[in-house]
C-alpha cells in the first residue's frame, strides 16, 4: 500500500476519522476536566457538532461513482453516503434528547456521548462494509458501545437487567453471524462480498445457504426480526429512555443498510434461497409486533413491540430482492426514524413532579392539557403506523409497490392486514391522550426535547409536499446496489 | 479416517458450537456460564476459520480469527462488567431471576 | 376565467389552512381568555367554510354540464419518481358531492355552536375533515385519493372518540379499525393497478384495460373498503355504533358525506376500471343490496335508540344506492348518485333533528321521549317533513332517488325491485313508528315540560336543508342534468368494455 | 500422518470434553478451569494447523487474560452455589434434541464440504510460502488489513470505557490519599486560634 | 284555471300551516276555505268546458325527472275523467272545509286541520290531473300522507296515531304494487306517460315479463301491480283493515277522504288504465273477484258494528268493491258513476254522522245512542236521505230514485249482462251484489234505528244537552244531500246512458248501455225485469228486517250479542283480520327485527366478525405477551430454534428447488 494509496483510502473514511479522532479527543477532555456536569455538557454539545461536521463530510466526499478502499474492504457508495448522513442526523437528535434527561438522573458523564460516538463510528463503519470481517467489527464496535449504554444506569436494576439480557443475547447472534460468515468463507475463500458475490453466482452448496442463514440471524437479531427480536420489548423498556431513543433509530438504520447490502450483494445471486428466508423473519415481525404490542401498558416497551413490526414491513420491502425494495427500505426506514425520534421526544416529556412515568395511561388527556404535544404525538404514531395522510404512509407504500412488483402479493395481503392490527394500538395511544381525562400534567420539557419533538411532528404533515426529495436522495441509495 | 480433512475440523467446530448452544439455553444456574458458552460458539468459529484458512491457504481466515480473539477479549470484558453490575443491583446472578421485565 | 385558477385546490386547503389558523391561534392566545378564543375559533371555522361553500357554488356554475371528462384538472408534479402527482379534477360524478361537503360543513359548524368541550381541537378537526373529503371527491391520482381517503378516519375517529356519547370509545375504534380493513385491501389493489398500467392517474387508468382475471381481484379488493364504507350489509355494524355515539354534526358528517364515499368509489373505480367484474358480482351486490334494504329496515323498526334507527335506516337507503349503481343503467346510476346526494341532506338533517332534542335532554332513548309536540310544534313540523322523506314520499327528495334506482333495478331484474321496494313498505313502518313515540302522543314526561322550540340557528340549518328536499324532491335536473354527460359516458364505456368481452 | 491424526483426536477429544464440562460443571470456577483446558486444546488444533501465532495468541490473551477474568468475576461475585444447583434438567431433552440436529447438521455440511470453484480466484491474503506465519500476518495486518486493525483498536477503547464507566466507584465512605492536597496546604486552613472565654467554651 | 284549481288548495295549506301564527286562525280558515270553494267553483268551470264542451287537454308545467328515456314532467291533464273527479274532490272538500268550521270550532289546532284539508285536497287533485303515472304516485303517495296527518290529527290519542300508521303502512303495501307496476310499465313501454303507454298497450299484449321465474303476459302483471295499488288506497279484500281504524281522524276527514275521495282513487286509478285492463283479461277477472268479496265482507262486518263511523266505514268498503268488480268486468262508466254518486251520500252520511257525535258530545257508540231523532231533527232527515240513496231506494222501470239507485242498479245490470255475455264471474257479481245490497239496507237502517229510535241507552246528561249541529254544519248536509238526491237523476245518462259516448269522449268507454249492448234500443238484450226489481226487493226485505229487530223487537240484538255466538263473534271481530295480521305481520315484523337485530347483526355479524376478530386478536395477543417469559434462555432457544428450524426449511424445503 502506497502513500497516495492510503491518502485516497484515508479520503474515503473522512466522517469515521472526525468522529474516532473527535471520540478520543473529547474522552481526554472529559478525563481532564475538573467538574463532571460542565464536561458532559462540554463533550455532549461538542459530539453534537461532530456529528454535524461528520454529516457534512459523508456529504462532501460523496463520490459520483462507488468508490472502494483498503484493498475493498471498505465502500463508499450512495447508499453508504445517505445512510452515514441519516445517522449522524440522528445522532445529533438523540443527544439533543438525552442531555436534560441523564442530568435529572443523575446519569451526566462525559462518557455517554462518547460512548454515542463510538457507536456511531461503528455503525458507520458497518455501511460502508465491503468485508465481513469490517461487518462483524463494525456490528461489534457499535454492540458493545450499545451494550455499555443499556446499563448505562448501573443503579438501575431494570437498566443493568436490560443490559444484561441485550448483551448475552447479542453475543450469541454475534457468535451466529460468525459462525455463519466463517462457513462463507470457507465456502468462498474470501470475506469479501465482491468475492462472495462471484462464488455464490458460480454455484451455491448447503453450507453457503447454512452460511447465508447465519449471518442474516445474526443480522436479524440487530434490527430485531423476528423470531430475533426477543431482547427488544425488554430492552426497551429496561434501558434509560434517552439510549433506548437511540436503539430505536441509528442500529435499526445502519443494520438494515448492511443487511440490504449484504443480501443484494454478495447474495445477490441467491435472492431464492434469501427471500424465502426474509418473507419468514418479515412475516413473523409483522405478527409479533402487532400483536405484541396490544397488551402493553409501558409506552417504551410499545415501542419496541411497534418496532418489531415496522421491521417486518422493511422486510417486506427487502423481500422483494430489488432495488425498488431497497430503496423503499430505505425511505420507510428514513421516516420511520425520525418519527420514533420524535416520539421519544414525547416519551421523555413525560415527566410529572414526582419524576418520570412511562405508562401509556400516563398520557391521558395529553391532547388537553399539552396540546402541542398531543398533536405530535399523533401525527408521529400515525406516521409510524404507517397511516395516511402521513408522511409515515410514503414508506408503507414503497415497500408494499416494491414486493407487489416482485410478485410477492400474498406478502403484502398478509402485510396489510397486520397493518390493520397494528393500527390499534397505535389508536389505542391515541385514544389514551385524546379520549381520556387528564390525570395530572406534565412538567414543562427542556428545550432540546421540546424542539425534536415539535419539529419531527411537524415534519409528518410538512414533509408531504416536499417528500419527493427525499424519494430522490432514496431511489440514488438504493441504486447503489444490485445493480 | 486416520486422513484429517477439512471436515474433522469443522465437525469440531461444529460439536463446540453446538455445546456452547446447549450451553446457553440449558443453564439457568449462572449468567457467568452463559458468557462461558459464548466464548465456546466464537472457539468454534476460530476453529472453522482457521482451518478453513489452511485448507485455502489463504490468512484472511486467520486474520479474521485473530480480530474475533480481540473482539472476544473486549466482549468478555464488558459482559463482565454488565455481570458486575447487575449483581450489584441484585445480588445474585441466577438466569432464572434475570426477569424483571416480560410480557 | 376560473379554469386557470386553481379552484379544486383551493376548496381543498382553505379549510385546512382554516385549521392551522385556529390552532396557531391557540398557541398565540395561551393563557388569554378562553373564552374569546372559542369564539373566534367558531367564528373562523364558520366563515372557512361558507367561503368554501361559496367557492363550491362557484365551481358548480362554472361547471361544463355537458362535458364529460374531467374539468379544473390540476397537475403538479409531486412524486415525479414513481409517476405519482398532484393530479385534482372534477366531472359530473364527483363535482355535485363536493358541493354537497362544502354545504354540510357550515351546517355542522352552525349546529355545534353551544358546544362547549374543547372547542379549538373541534372545529379544527372539521376542517381538516372537509379538506380530505373534499381531497377525496378531487383527486385525480390513485395515491392522492387513498391519502384523502384513509387520512378522513383520523379526524373522525377523533370526533367520535372526543365529542361522543357514553360507549364511544368502542365506536370510534369499531368504526377506524373495520374501515381501515377495508382500505389496506385497496391499497394493495391500488398499487398493483398502478404497477400494471404504469401510472396512477385515475383518468389515464379510466382508459386502462385490465385483464379479466385481475378485474376480478382488483374489484374485490376495491369492493372490501367501499362496502365497508357504503356500509352494505353484512359489513354495516359499525355504522349504528359510529352514528350513536358520533355527536350530532359528527353523525352529519359520517351519514351525509362518509357514507358516500363508497359509492363515489364505486362510480369511480369499480365500474368504469373492473367492467367485467362488475357485470360478474352485480348479482352479488343487488342480493346483498336488497338483504340491506330489507334487513336492516327490519332491524332498525327494533331500535330504541334514536339515532341507531337512523343509522340502520342510513344503511338501508345505501342500499339503494349499491342497487342502482350495479344496474350500469343511466336510470339506476342516475338514481344512485340522486340518492347519495339526497340522502345526504335528508339523514343530514335526521341526524341535526335528533341533535336538537339531545342538546336540551341528553338522551337518545326513544322512550324518553313523546308529546314533543306539545312544546316544539316547529320542531315536529320540520322532524316530519324529514321522517317524510326518509321515507321516500313523492315531493321530496328521497322519493326520486328511490325511485329511479328501483326503475332501473327493475330493468336489471324485477326481483330486485321488488325487494327493494319491500323495503319501502318497511321505511315507513319504523319512521312513522319513532315520530309516533317521539313527537305525538300526550307528554307525560315531566321533564319534557320545559322543551323550548327551535333557537334561529336550529331553524337555519333545518330550513335550508328541508328546502332543499322539497325543491329537489319536485325539480330534480339541477343534478340529473349535471351528472348526465358524466353517467352516459360511463355507462357508454362499460357496455362497450362488455360487450368487447370474450364472453 | 498418523502423529497429526492422533494430535488431532486426542486434542478434539480433550477441547469437546471440556467443553461439555464447562457447561455441565456445577462449580463455576471449575468451568472456567475446564474453558481454559478447552481453550489449550484448540490451541493445540491451531498448531496443527499451522497457524502458530493465532495458537500463541488464544494461549496469552484467552487464557492468561480473558480466561483468568472470568475467574476474577467468578470469585469477586460473592455467589451462593448451593442456590445455583437445581433445575439444570428440566430443558435438558429439547435442548438436547436442538443440539444433537443442530450437530448432526453442521457435521453433515462440515464432511460433505466443497469449496466454490472460484475460491482459489481471490483469496484475499494467499499464504506467502517464504514467510513465517507470524511474519505473513504481520505483513497484511498492518497493510491490508489496517483499517480493522485500528478498529479492533476502538472496539478495546470502548471495552475499556464501558468496563470502567460501568463498574467504578467513587465509595463516599472511602478517603483517598490526595499528595498535592496535603502539600498544598495552608497554615490558614489547618489551624484556627481561638479566644474562648471562660465558662462559656467553644459554641 | 286549472291552476288555481290544482295550486289554490296547496297555497292555502302553505299559507295556513307555515304561517298560521302569523296570520291567525280565522285567517288560516277563511284561506283554506275560501280557495277551496274556488277550486270547486273552478272545477265545475272546468267539468262543463272539459266533460260537456269535450275541450279534453293537458298543461305541462315542469320536467321533474329527465334521465335518458325516464322523462317524467309535471302536468295538469284535463279530460272527462278528472274532470269528474275534480268536481267529486273540490265540492265535497270545500263542503267538508266549511263544515268543519262547526264541527272543529272547539280544537285549538284548526289551522293545521285546515291545512291537512287543503293539502290532501291538493293531492288528490294532483293524482287525478296527473298525465303519467309517476305524478299519479306522487298524488298517490300524497293522499297517502295526508290521510296519515289527518288521521293522527289527534296526536294525543294513542289509537289515532296508530291507526294513521296503519293506514300509512297498509296504503304503502298497496303502493309497494303500484310502484312496481310503474317499474315494469317503465320497462316494457319505456315510458311512464298516460297516452304514450295507451297508445302502446295493444302492441304489447304478447309481450312476456318474468318475475320471481314465472313468466307473465306484461299487460296482465302490470294490470296485477297496478291493482294491488288500488286495493290498498281503496281499502279491499286483505288491504281493508286501515279504513275501519281511519275513523279514529275527524269526522270531517272520515267523509272527505273515506268516503268521498281517496278511497275512490283506485277505482280512477283501474278506470285511468283502462287500456290496460281491458288487455288483462285475468287481472280483470281477479278484480272481479276481490271486489265481489269485499263488498260481501265488509256488509257482513257492517252487520256487527257498534261504532256510528265503523258502520259507515264498512258500507264504503262495501261500496268500494261494487265500484271494483264492475270495473273489473269492464264497467268503467258504471263503476265511475257509483264513484260519482256515491262520494255524495257517502259524505252526507259521514257528516251526518259527524253532526250527531258533535250533538251528543263525542259518543261514537251506537249502544249509547237511540231515539235521539227528536234532538237532533235534520240531522235525521240528512241522514234519512243519505241511507236511501245508499241503499239505493228508487222505482225500477220509471226510472225514479235517489243517487245510489241509479249507480247500483247500473253496476248490477249490467254485471248481469256481462255474465250474460260470458265475462267471468258476471253472475256471481251479480248474485253477491244482490246479496250484499241486502246486507246494506239492513245495517244502514239498524243505524239509523238504532241512533235515532228507540230508547236512549246513554248517559242522560249527555241526552240533555243534545242539540242540533249548528248552519255552517248543517248547510254542506242540506247541499250533499241535494247530491244524493238528485246526481244520479241528473247524470245517469251522461255517465252510463245515451250521452255517455260524447261525455267520456277518450277518457274511457261509455259502457254497454251507451254503445247499445242493451237497453231499449238494443233488440233482444234486455235484463230481466226481475234483475231490476231484485235489488230494490232486497233492499226493502233489509229494511223490513231491520225494522224488526231494531224497533219492534228493540233490544233483541243486544241479547243475541250478548250471547256472542260464533257468528256474531266472527262479525264483530271483522273476521279475525286485524288478529291474523297482528300475529303475522305486525309480531313477524317484530320477531324478524328482533331476529336481525340480535341474532343477526349482533350475534352473527359483530359475534363472527368485528368483536369476534377482536377476541382472536387479543387472545393471540395475550399468548405473545406470555410468549415473552423475561426468561434469557427462552430468548435464547427462541433465536436458537428459529436458526434451526429456518435452515432445515430452506434445505429441505422451498429453497432447495
Amino acid at each position: 500500500m502506497t502513500a497516495s494509496m492510503l491518502l485516497n483510502d484515508l479520503g474515503l473514511i473522512a466522517p469515521e476519522l472526525i468522529l474516532a479522532g473527535g471520540a478520543m479527543a473529547l474522552l481526554m477532555v472529559g478525563v481532564f476536566s475538573k467538574v463532571d456536569l460542565q464536561a458532559a455538557r462540554l463533550v455532549n454539545t461538542a459530539t453534537m457538532a461532530l456529528f454535524a461536521l461528520a454529516a457534512a463530510a459523508a456529504i462532501w466526499i460523496a463520490p459520483d461513482a462507488p468508490q472502494t478502499g483498503f484493498g475493498g474492504a471498505f465502500v463508499l457508495d450512495a447508499l453508504a453516503v445517505y445512510a452515514k448522513a441519516v445517522i449522524y442526523v440522528v445522532g445529533i437528535a438523540v443527544l439533543m434528547l438525552a442531555s436534560k434527561f441523564l442530568e435529572r438522573e443523575r446519569l451526566a458523564k462525559f462518557e455517554y456521548p462518547v460512548l454515542v460516538t463510538l457507536a456511531v463510528l461503528g455503525l458507520s463503519v458497518m455501511v460502508s462494509a465491503n468485508d465481513l470481517i469490517g461487518l462483524y467489527l463494525g456490528l461489534e464496535l457499535s454492540s458493545l458501545s450499545l451494550y455499555i449504554l443499556a446499563a448505562f444506569n448501573r443503579d438501575s436494576l431494570r437498566a443493568s437487567e436490560a443490559g444484561l439480557k441485550y448483551f448475552v443475547l447479542g453475543a450469541l447472534s454475534s457468535g451466529l453471524l460468525l459462525y455463519g460468515s466463517s462457513l462463507v468463507y470457507g465456502f468462498a475463500g474470501s470475506t469479501n462480498f465482491d468475492a462472495i458475490a462471484t462464488a455464490a453466482a458460480a454455484d451455491a452448496n448447503v453450507g453457503l445457504i447454512f452460511g447465508l442463514v447465519f449471518v442474516i440471524s445474526g443480522l436479524a437479531f440487530k434490527i430485531s426480526a423476528a423470531p430475533f427480536h426477543m431482547w427488544t420489548p425488554d430492552v426497551y423498556e429496561g434501558a434509560p429512555t434517552p439510549v433506548v431513543a437511540f436503539f430505536a433509530t441509528a442500529p435499526k438504520l445502519a443494520a438494515m443498510a448492511l443487511l440490504a447490502r449484504v443480501l443484494m450483494e454478495p447474495f445477490g445471486p441467491m435472492v431464492d434461497e434469501w427471500r424465502q428466508v426474509v418473507m419468514v423473519l418479515a412475516v413473523l415481525s409483522m405478527g409479533i409486533g402487532a400483536f405484541g404490542a396490544l397488551m402493553q401498558t409501558n409506552i417504551k416497551r410499545l415501542m419496541g413491540y411497534s418496532s418489531i413490526g415496522n421491521i417486518g414491513y422493511m422486510l417486506v420491502g427487502l423481500a422483494a430482492g430489488t432495488q425498488a425494495g431497497v430503496w423503499a427500505v430505505l425511505l420507510y426506514m428514513t421516516l420511520y426514524v425520525f418519527a420514533v425520534v420524535g416520539a421519544f421526544g414525547v416519551i421523555l416529556s413525560m415527566r410529572r413532579s414526582e419524576g418520570m412515568v412511562e405508562r401509556i395511561e400516563d398520557l391521558s388527556g395529553l391532547a388537553k392539557t399539552r396540546p402541542g404535544l398531543g398533536y405530535a404525538m399523533t401525527g408521529l404514531l400515525f406516521s409510524i403506523g404507517g397511516m395516511p395522510p402521513l408522511v409515515g404512509f410514503f414508506g408503507k407504500l414503497a415497500v408494499f409497490v416494491a414486493a407487489v412488483q416482485a410478485g410477492l402479493v400474498p406478502l403484502v395481503i398478509i402485510a396489510a392486514l397486520f397493518s390493520a392490527v397494528s393500527m390499534a394500538y397505535y389508536i389505542k395511544i391515541v385514544r389514551v391522550m385524546w379520549f381520556d381525562e387528564p390525570k395530572g400534567e406534565f412538567l414543562p420539557a427542556p428545550a432540546g426535547v421540546m424542539a425534536v419533538t415539535r419539529i419531527a411532528g411537524i415534519a409528518t404533515l410538512a414533509l408531504l409536499p416536499v417528500v419527493g426529495f427525499l424519494f430522490a436522495r432514496v431511489i440514488q441509495a438504493g441504486g447503489a446496489l444490485g445493480g | 479416517m486416520l486422513e484429517i480433512g477439512l471436515g474433522h475440523y469443522l465437525t469440531l467446530g461444529a460439536i463446540l458450537f453446538t455445546i456452547g448452544v446447549f450451553g446457553i439455553f440449558v443453564n439457568r444456574k449462572n449468567v457467568i456460564i452463559l458468557l462461558m458458552s459464548i466464548e465456546l460458539i466464537l472457539l468454534a468459529v476460530n476453529v472453522n476459520l482457521v482451518a478453513f484458512s489452511a485448507s485455502l491457504g489463504d490468512l484472511g481466515g486467520q486474520v479474521f480469527a485473530m480480530f474475533i480473539l480481540t473482539v472476544a477479549a473486549a466482549e468478555a470484558a464488558v459482559g463482565l462488567a454488565i455481570l458486575v453490575v447487575f449483581f450489584r443491583n441484585r445480588g445474585d446472578i441466577a438466569v432464572e431471576g434475570v426477569n424483571m421485565m416480560k410480557g | 376565467m376560473l379554469g386557470q385558477l386553481p379552484i379544486l385546490s383551493a376548496l381543498v386547503w382553505l379549510p385546512a389552512l382554516g385549521a392551522v389558523a385556529i390552532l396557531v391561534l391557540r398557541a398565540l392566545m395561551r393563557g388569554e381568555d378562553q373564552a374569546a378564543l372559542e369564539r373566534n375559533a367558531r367564528g373562523v371555522a364558520l366563515f372557512v367554510t361558507l367561503f368554501v361553500f361559496a367557492l363550491s357554488i362557484l365551481l358548480v356554475i362554472e361547471f361544463d354540464a355537458s362535458q364529460a371528462g374531467f374539468q379544473f384538472v390540476e397537475t403538479i408534479p409531486w412524486l415525479a419518481e414513481l409517476g405519482i402527482g398532484y393530479r385534482m379534477g372534477v366531472d359530473g360524478l364527483s363535482v355535485l358531492f363536493v358541493l354537497l361537503t362544502a354545504f354540510l360543513m357550515p351546517i355542522c359548524i352552525l349546529a355545534s355552536w353551544k358546544l362547549e368541550k374543547r372547542v379549538v381541537d373541534y372545529m379544527a378537526a372539521f376542517l381538516i375533515l372537509e379538506t380530505l373529503v373534499i381531497g377525496i371527491f378531487c383527486a385525480l391520482d390513485l395515491v392522492l385519493f387513498y391519502i384523502f381517503f384513509e387520512g378522513s378516519l383520523i379526524p373522525m375517529f377523533l370526533i367520535i372518540g372526543v365529542w361522543g356519547g357514553a360507549n364511544r370509545i368502542y365506536a370510534a375504534f369499531k368504526f377506524f379499525l373495520y374501515t381501515f380493513v377495508g382500505s389496506v385491501l385497496m391499497l394493495v389493489a391500488m398499487i398493483w393497478m398502478y404497477l400494471d398500467a404504469g401510472t396512477t392517474d385515475i383518468s389515464v387508468l379510466l382508459t386502462h384495460e385490465f385483464a379479466r382475471d385481475a378485474q376480478t381481484w382488483l374489484w374485490l379488493a376495491f369492493f372490501a373498503s367501499f362496502a365497508v364504507k357504503m356500509p352494505m350489509w353484512p359489513v354495516h355494524t359499525w355504522l349504528p355504533d359510529a352514528h350513536v355515539e358520533a355527536p350530532t354534526a359528527g353523525s352529519v358528517i359520517l351519514a351525509g358525506i362518509l357514507l358516500k364515499l363508497g359509492g363515489y368509489g364505486f362510480l369511480r373505480f369499480s365500474l368504469p376500471m373492473f367492467p367485467d367484474a362488475s357485470a360478474f358480482f352485480a348479482p352479488m351486490v343487488m342480493v346483498l343490496s336488497v338483504i340491506a334494504i330489507v334487513y336492516t329496515s327490519l332491524v332498525a323498526f327494533r331500535q330504541t335508540d334514536i339515532k341507531k334507527l337512523i343509522a340502520y335506516s342510513s344503511v338501508a337507503h345505501m342500499g339503494f344506492v349499491t342497487m342502482g349503481l350495479f344496474t350500469m343503467n343511466e336510470v339506476g346510476v342516475q338514481g344512485a348518485i340522486f340518492q347519495m346526494l339526497s340522502h345526504g341532506v335528508i339523514s343530514g338533517a335526521l341526524f341535526l333533528c335528533v341533535g336538537v332534542i339531545y342538546d336540551r335532554f341528553h338522551t337518545r332513548e326513544i322512550g324518553f321521549y313523546g308529546g314533543l309536540v306539545h312544546r316544539m310544534p316547529v320542531y315536529a313540523a320540520f322532524f316530519a317533513l324529514f321522517a317524510m322523506a326518509n321515507v321516500g314520499l313523492p315531493g321530496t327528495s328521497g322519493f326520486v332517488g328511490e325511485i329511479m334506482t328501483m326503475v332501473g333495478a327493475f330493468e336489471y331484474d324485477p326481483r330486485v325491485a321488488a325487494g327493494a321496494a319491500l323495503g319501502v313498505i318497511f321505511s315507513a313502518v319504523y319512521m312513522l313508528t319513532l315520530y309516533k313515540k317521539v313527537v305525538f302522543g300526550e307528554l307525560t314526561n315531566p321533564r319534557l315540560e320545559t322543551a323550548t322550540d327551535l333557537n334561529v340557528r336550529e331553524w337555519i340549518n333545518l330550513g335550508v336543508l328541508g328546502f332543499i328536499a322539497i325543491y329537489l324532491g319536485f325539480f330534480t335536473t339541477p343534478i340529473t342534468a349535471t351528472t348526465a354527460a358524466s353517467v352516459e359516458a360511463l355507462i357508454t364505456q362499460y357496455q362497450a368494455a362488455l360487450a368487447a368481452a370474450p364472453n | 500422518m498418523m502423529l497429526q491424526a492422533a494430535a488431532f483426536y486426542i486434542l478434539s477429544a480433550v477441547a469437546v470434553l471440556s467443553a461439555f464440562m464447562v457447561v455441565a460443571a456445577k462449580n463455576p470456577v471449575r468451568a472456567v478451569l475446564f474453558l481454559i483446558l478447552a481453550f489449550f486444546s484448540v490451541a493445540g488444533i491451531f498448531v496443527i494447523l499451522g497457524a502458530e501465532f493465532l495458537a500463541m495468541i488464544l494461549v496469552i490473551v484467552y487464557v492468561g487474560a480473558v480466561a483468568v477474568l472470568f475467574l476474577f468475576v467468578v470469585m469477586m461475585l460473592d455467589i451462593d452455589f448451593a442456590e445455583l444447583k437445581q433445575g439444570f434438567l428440566s430443558y435438558l431433552p429439547l435442548g438436547g434434541l436442538v443440539a444433537l440436529a443442530l450437530a448432526a447438521m453442521l457435521a453433515l455440511v462440515g464432511f460433505t464440504w466443497t469449496m466454490s470453484d472460484t475460491a482459489s480466484g481471490h483469496l484475499q491474503a494467499p499464504m506467502p510460502a517464504d514467510m513465517t506465519n507470524v511474519e505473513a500476518l504481520g505483513a497484511v495486518l498492518y497493510d491490508q488489513y489496517v483499517l480493522y486493525f485500528q478498529l479492533a483498536g476502538l472496539i478495546l477503547l470502548v471495552a475499556m470505557i464501558g468496563a470502567i464507566t460501568l463498574t467504578l466507584r467513587h465509595r463516599p465512605g472511602v478517603r483517598r490519599q490526595d499528595v498535592g492536597k496535603q502539600v498544598g496546604r495552608k497554615r490558614a486552613e489547618a489551624v484556627e486560634l481561638v479566644d474562648v472565654k471562660r465558662g462559656e467554651g467553644i459554641g | 284555471m286549472a291552476y288555481i284549481v290544482v295550486f289554490g288548495p296547496l297555497l292555502a295549506a302553505i299559507v295556513a300551516g307555515l304561517f298560521h301564527r302569523q296570520i291567525g286562525v280565522k285567517a288560516s280558515m277563511l284561506i283554506t276555505t275560501g280557495l277551496t270553494i274556488l277550486a270547486a267553483l273552478g272545477s265545475a268551470w272546468l267539468f262543463f268546458d272539459v266533460a260537456v264542451g269535450g275541450n279534453a287537454r293537458t298543461y305541462q308545467l315542469a320536467t321533474w325527472m329527465a334521465v335518458g328515456s325516464f322523462d317524467v314532467s309535471w302536468a295538469i291533464k284535463l279530460d272527462t275523467l278528472s274532470a269528474v273527479m275534480l268536481v267529486v274532490i273540490t265540492s265535497v272538500s270545500s263542503l267538508v272545509h266549511v263544515y268543519s268550521w262547526g264541527y272543529m270550532a272547539e280544537d285549538p289546532h284548526r289551522p293545521r286541520f285546515f291545512a291537512y284539508l287543503s293539502l290532501f285536497t291538493f293531492a288528490m287533485l294532483s293524482l287525478v290531473t296527473a298525465d303519467n303515472f309517476l305524478q299519479m304516485f306522487f298524488g298517490w303517495e300524497g293522499v297517502g300522507l295526508a290521510s296519515y296527518l289527518l288521521i293522527g290529527f289527534w296526536y294525543k290519542k294513542e289509537s289515532a296515531n296508530s291507526a294513521a300508521i296503519k293506514a300509512f303502512v297498509t296504503n304503502r303495501v298497496g303502493d309497494f304494487g303500484l310502484a312496481l307496476g310503474v317499474m315494469a310499465i317503465f320497462f316494457v313501454f319505456g315510458t311512464v306517460s298516460f297516452d304514450e303507454v295507451f297508445a302502446a298497450a295493444p302492441g304489447q299484449a304478447d309481450t312476456i315479463l318474468t318475475f320471481f321465474g314465472i313468466e307473465f303476459a306484461a299487460l296482465e302483471l302490470i294490470a296485477l301491480l297496478l291493482f294491488i295499488g288500488a286495493m290498498g288506497k281503496s281499502a279491499q279484500f286483505f288491504l281493508h283493515v286501515w279504513l275501519p281504524d281511519a275513523m279514529e281522524g275527524p269526522t270531517p276527514v272520515s267523509a272527505l277522504i273515506h268516503a268521498a275521495t281517496m278511497v275512490t282513487a283506485g277505482v280512477f286509478l283501474v278506470c285511468r288504465a283502462y287500456p290496460i285492463y281491458e288487455m288483462a283479461e285475468l287481472t280483470s277477472a281477479f278484480i272481479t273477484v276481490i271486489g265481489l268479496t269485499t263488498a260481501l265482507f265488509a256488509a257482513t262486518v257492517g252487520l256487527a258494528q257498534n261504532d256510528i263511523k265503523r258502520v259507515i266505514a264498512y258500507s264504503t268498503c262495501s261500496q268500494l268493491g261494487y265500484m271494483f268488480f264492475a270495473a273489473g268486468l269492464g264497467l268503467y262508466s258504471a263503476a265511475m258513476f257509483h264513484l260519482f254518486t256515491h262520494a255524495f251520500f257517502k259524505a252526507l252520511l259521514f257528516l251526518g254522522a259527524g253532526s250527531v257525535i258533535h250533538g251528543l258530545h263525542h259518543e261514537q257508540d251506537m249502544r249509547h245512542m237511540g231515539g235521539v231523532w227528536k234532538k237532533l231533527p235534520l240531522t235525521w232527515g240528512m241522514m234519512l236521505i243519505g241511507t236511501l240513496a245508499l241503499t239505493g231506494v228508487g222505482l225500477p222501470l220509471i226510472n225514479l230514485g235517489l243517487a245510489g239507485f241509479y249507480s247500483k242498479d247500473m253496476i248490477l245490470e249490467e254485471a248481469f249482462m256481462a255474465g250474460a255475455e260470458g265475462i267471468p264471474f258476471g253472475f256471481l257479481a251479480f248474485i253477491v251484489g244482490i246479496i250484499a245490497a241486502g246486507l246494506t239496507s239492513f245495517y244502514s237502517w239498524r243505524l239509523i234505528f238504532f241512533t235515532f229510535h228507540g230508547t236512549y241507552r246513554g248517559d242522560q246528561k249527555t241526552f240533555d244537552h243534545a242539540h242540533e249541529s249548528p248552519w255552517v254544519m248543517m248547510i254542506p248536509l242540506f247541499l250533499l244531500a241535494i247530491g244524493a238526491v238528485f246526481a244520479g237523476m241528473v247524470f245517469r245518462s251522461d255517465f252510463v246512458g245515451s250521452g255517455a259516448l260524447t261525455f267520456w269522449g277518450e277518457s274511457l268507454p261509455a259502457g254497454p248501455y251507451a254503445e247499445g249492448n242493451y237497453g231499449p234500443g238494443a233488440e233482444g238484450h234486455h235484463p230481466p225485469t226481475w234483475v231490476l226489481f231484485a235489488p230494490v226487493g232486497v233492499t226493502a226485505i233489509g229494511f223490513v228486517l231491520a225494522y224488526w229487530f231494531y224497533v219492534v223487537k228493540e233490544g233483541l240484538p243486544a241479547r243475541i250479542a250478548a250471547q256472542n255466538g260464533p257468528l256474531h263473534r266472527f262479525l264483530s271481530n271483522k273476521w279475525y283480520f286485524d288478529e291474523i295480521y297482528d300475529f303475522v305481520f305486525v309480531r313477524g315484523t317484530r320477531a324478524l327485527g328482533d331476529l336481525f337485530w340480535k341474532g343477526g347483526d349482533q350475534k352473527i355479524i359483530d359475534g363472527l366478525g368485528p368483536n369476534g376478530v377482536a377476541a382472536t386478536v387479543m387472545g393471540g395477543a395475550r399468548r405473545i405477551a406470555k410468549m415473552q417469559t423475561g426468561y434469557l434462555y427462552h430468548y435464547a432457544f427462541v433465536m436458537l430454534i428459529g436458526v434451526l428450524l429456518l435452515t432445515i426449511w430452506l434445505i429441505a424445503g422451498v429453497g432447495g428447488q
